[in-house]
């Protein structure tokens, strides 16, 4: 009967844990707290942490496969959209259907600063050259500069799944910091005298314009980059599900049903790739690091070409408003208008910095075509 | 391709690119649109206000949960009333009443009936 | 660099265009205005379409299988649904929730008249036959006269997967355009006389009426016809589902958050099927011919019947109900009313319509069940 | 042409029918009488019935797996979800995010009761053994006594795949069935004096103690018992989106949308599994006899040690909120109410029960685990 | 079957075989039903007023979001009502129990007094 | 393991041991969160209000749906005059508006100003 015992009590967690697996729990633990009570993008970190805390609890068999006639663990099933790259467009399609584009076919110049924004990708992907990873690495980590959770995962997921867990974690970490990291870096490469300008009132956009953008971009897009087919025309239909005003009920359930369920679904089973095993090694610090560098990149990329735009306009573009090019949205378009209101209360940048931010998704997204076009 | 600086230089290009052509469009939109608008307004000038009555009839419907009764003679009027006031063609008819439809997010199979008898159910 | 660069060109899509896929973009932009601006059917018209434009974007492998290692297209995997037979029968299960069977319940004798519309199905199987189609892409050609969309799709899932496309676009676009197609036939097969028979208005229906009958209906239709169980089974559920009274979560369910994502998921996959390769030929515009013929068979059929009803019942049946009896719902149903209502603006005969056309359904569900046993 | 229609009659289910389809029929038919008159769990009794139901109607291949190159049935890929371990548990996350735990932080010392209810399910493992069963049929049984849906489908979906049929409606038939077989074991083993004690208002419990709850005992049950980890985790991280309250869009849709088409899939498929041929045989009604033991087993669990607490603490604890410990949420709850009511109309038992009968939930997974680490 | 007039043969006379057992079993309804109807309004008669007290004070709760120890008051006077003025035995109360909480569609485990506690959450 | 007692003895066993620690812990809740109140209380202290402000707002908006100008003008005053009334570092401030936007359930990228746009949109 002792054998008995020791036996049940060997198959315990306790025994079997090891000193990785408690410092993941205890970082699972941190990241609930910041997604919690700081409320960093808390949509995706809860899950993601949750995940993270299920996969590190030792014994569980929560994400084996199947094997020896057994079934797999739960999230071994659940993680099979991620890997099958499923999960990230649909996403996008119920971000699609919550994305307004007015703002940025009122003013389609904007587009040129989230295309300057994808530095924070291109850049990032040379200095992780330089520091030793390999090329479907680079590409992995230079896209968490598109500061976008999908699209990060999505290229990550057929360029080096092994990585997904800290390219994940940075990716939504870093979004939900975006106003911590914007400012410093906006103020010192702007003047005041630019970072006072008032941008005209944006046109009015009609229907008809809403309903034809994202068929139209689906096809440019398409033709010129097929490999960014699916995040690109995923996010269309959603908008066009959303704009075209007879399909309201497929909006509605790509806006509510369909993207919270696959949110949990990719939480959890991203955050379970972050197992002690694989996350505790040097490479997580350093793309921890790179990704921070990344998205200052990015903010630098939209600011400076927004300083040339305001130069090119002769002082109609405030270059604060590049900043938002890195997607985040609507973070980073309420970070513009916070730093432009502390120069002057009356300057109101944000619809003007709507424009470059959903540009950024779309800048993000072909960039990721290029990755997967060149690396896959 | 394995050169770094290439694959970097390809990148941003083709973002740059790609979000260029979008930008060629998008300028076209205002001509383009506002020609189509005009148009647009003199075809569909008699739909709204139908669209407009049988909306407030659907929620009314919906909020007040009045007798099906009352309802059904309210389509049964209005339905009577659009035929005979617009005395036109049937396909033109038709058309808006599929329009109507589709507007209130009826979707599906369920029609304006179905819902009024099924609210007001005892 | 120059390779480098015409490399690179090389995998864009403009290269690698063909003619067909320039048509099929346009025949798709022309589908989305029918669905936008027509407003025909858009809730499935749109998916259709769009997965149809993104199908026939070239190179961008979304529709491909997994090869050499590499993970599938995204809806090469929402395909699966359509191919297994499961999404169909599960948006049976939502119209089943949303469909209001008391009507039919009141004056069962309607029946006949959406058993008699499904000549609609067999005359055009046997026209499908002359016209050289071999067996079961007749059973599927004639499907399209059921006039139902789910239906049409699961059978020819099952009988001939490479006609979906046309076949799917065929079903839903003459659904849309039962408004112009029937009238003319009910106006040509009866006379004003009939035309102006009121009909007695129907009794009221129990609660237990409506709980029984799923019940019953799903029991008889299942015995008599095996093949018919998942689509008159699902659909029988999600009507339970609605009577009972005590599911309403469950039937909250199936008719919007299921329903719609499924329809997404259906319609996107559906429209992937009509690649330039496979749906730019003769066959195609022998189908949508075949199509056109097969709703005016159904229509004709059903106001034969209906006539028939009148001469036996002495004048109590208005023959225009019979068109209903097509499916279509619940455009047939308003087109019977609209039809009648012309002829005398005071009759009603909306509610009258309403029987046949939910036994439509019934109806093409067990002539589908019919041609899957024969012909699967 | 004889022969030709004798073929096809020979195809109905008519024929191919078995007495054993009939009687399931008819057992399916009171299964819908009970969900839908008598309003026994409907939510999960309903789709149950029909799954048995559309299973034993002879030859339609709903259930059968794919063969020869034709795809399986409908309920053959639902049933996936089932056989995986897949739906169980993410409806325990829609269940945990229904879950107020407020009531056991409120008063720990309610888990003791969850824990004695479950006897419930160890007294009959043991019967079950001595009647001739082999172990883990012992298993599947006993978690009957659990009185908790999704842990009884999942533990037995591993350990005896075939049982799942006559456990999954038992469980759901005794559950129903609570406020008829509480009572008067409850009555039998507790004095006047004892169902009379009022118990001292709960304190007020605060928005972090709701928020670290659901952490720490994933954390600590995951330890403890790694094969608890799928069902305890994912109700524990369902509860979290709840009283994060930054989580509210997941919450809702895991209480709503995904809890809702998971429910009707699994009860579909698990109905199915009654097939005749499994069902109709002495097992069955062994099983039917455990299941009614097992109730009383836990109840009886329950108040006794509520008995023990009430001498322990002197008189401040009613053994009635001992009977709740089953699980079962929210009857058992109620009826410790309603029991208590009867006896001083003005003793509000309610809230007290509700720490036991949530301690049930977790008491029963725990139980789980216990019997997959030394059964599976 | 390879004879495309014997398949259409065979399904046209499927079809309408079929549709016409569901007639002969529909024309059996109205007769059927209300001698059911009779039985059934004695049994459940005194039924609809619990449950349309308790839905008003739900909607009252959802509506209003009073504080919670008001609701909680008001739960404990109804059921203390309902158990002291029926006088009635145990089953047939739980059973009403029962019925109220599936009515209205609060399902699986989350009980009035759960939404009550959380409608007045601070 | 193969005795049907010993299973049933471990399993018993485990079940109390596991909701023995629960207790354990739970027990502790009461000190430890009431210490914690405290600070947070101070923390927190000025948010409230932002947060009371924004909401009935969108609520304002959801109900009435009144014209965009006047919404887009509220959020202008609204953003300058917390900007200018609290004259605080930004940090701080930005993260009372994340803080806003997720209290709301917005959730994802749409942010309020979306919504309003969306909502007035003719
Ligand atoms: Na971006
Ligand atoms: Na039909
Ligand atoms: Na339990």
């Amino acid at each position: 009967m002792e054998a008995f015992f020791s036996h049940f009590i060997s198959s315990t967690g306790f025994i079997a844990m090891t000193w990785g697996q408690l410092i993941m729990l205890t970082v699972s633990c941190i990241l609930l707290y910041l997604g919690i009570v700081k409320e960093y993008e808390p949509l995706l970190l809860v899950p993601i942490a949750f995940g993270m805390l299920l996969a590190n609890l030792p014994a569980s068999g929560i994400t084996d496969g199947p094997k020896d006639g057994l079934v797999g663990g739960l999230i071994y099933y659940l993680y099979q959209g991620v890997k099958l790259g499923i999960y990230p467009p649909l996403i996008f399609l119920g971000i699609g259907a919550m994305t307004d584009f007015g703002p940025l076919i009122a003013n389609p110049w904007s587009l040129l600063l989230g295309a300057a924004a994808q530095l924070g990708i291109f850049i990032p992907f040379i200095a992780a050259y330089y520091m030793g990873f390999d090329l479907k690495s680079c590409g992995s980590i230079g896209i968490i500069g598109g500061a976008d959770g999908p699209t990060a995962i999505y290229v990550t997921s057929r360029l080096k799944p092994e990585l997904l867990g800290p390219i994940a974690i940075a990716a939504y970490s870093y979004m939900a910091l975006v106003p911590l990291i914007q400012p410093p870096i906006m103020k010192a490469l702007t003047t005041k005298k630019e970072r006072l300008v008032k941008m005209a009132q944006l046109r009015e956009v009609s229907k008809a314009e809403r309903v034809v953008f994202p068929i139209f971009v689906t096809i440019l897009i398409g033709l010129l980059l097929p490999a960014a087919v699916p995040l690109v025309g995923a996010l269309m239909l959603g908008n066009l599900f959303r704009e075209s005003g007879v399909t309201e009920r497929l909006s509605d359930t790509a806006q509510h049903a369909l993207i919270n369920t696959l949110t949990i679904f990719l939480g959890v089973s991203v955050g379970s790739t972050a197992s002690a095993a694989r996350f505790l090694n040097p490479q997580t610090l350093m793309i921890i690091g790179l990704g921070l560098f990344a998205f200052s990149c990015g903010t630098a990329g939209g600011v400076i070409f927004g300083k040339i735009m305001y130069w090119i306009t002769k002082g109609k573009v405030n270059p604060l408003i590049g900043s938002a090019g890195v997607s985040a949205v609507p973070m980073a378009a309420r970070v513009s208008q916070v730093v432009g209101s502390k120069e002057d209360p009356t300057n109101f940048l944000l619809m003007h910095a709507m424009g470059p931010n959903v540009a950024g998704v779309i800048g993000s997204a072909v960039a990721a075509g290029v990755l997967l076009t060149v690396l896959e | 391709m394995t050169n770094p600086w290439m694959i970097m230089l390809v990148g941003v290009i083709t973002v740059f690119v790609a979000l260029f052509l979008i930008i060629l469009f998008l300028l076209g939109f205002p001509k383009f649109f506002s020609a189509l608008k005009k148009k647009e307004h003199k075809k569909l000038a008699p739909l709204p206000e139908i669209v407009e009555v049988t909306k407030k009839k659907a929620q009314a419907g919906l909020l007040s949960q009045s007798p099906a009764e009352d309802d059904e003679e309210l389509i049964a009027v209005l339905t009577a009333a659009v035929a005979a006031a617009r005395g036109s063609e049937l396909g033109s008819f038709a058309i808006a009443q599929v329009k109507q439809a589709a507007a209130e997010g009826c979707g599906f199979n369920t029609p304006v009936w179905g819902r009024v008898e099924r609210l007001s159910r005892k």
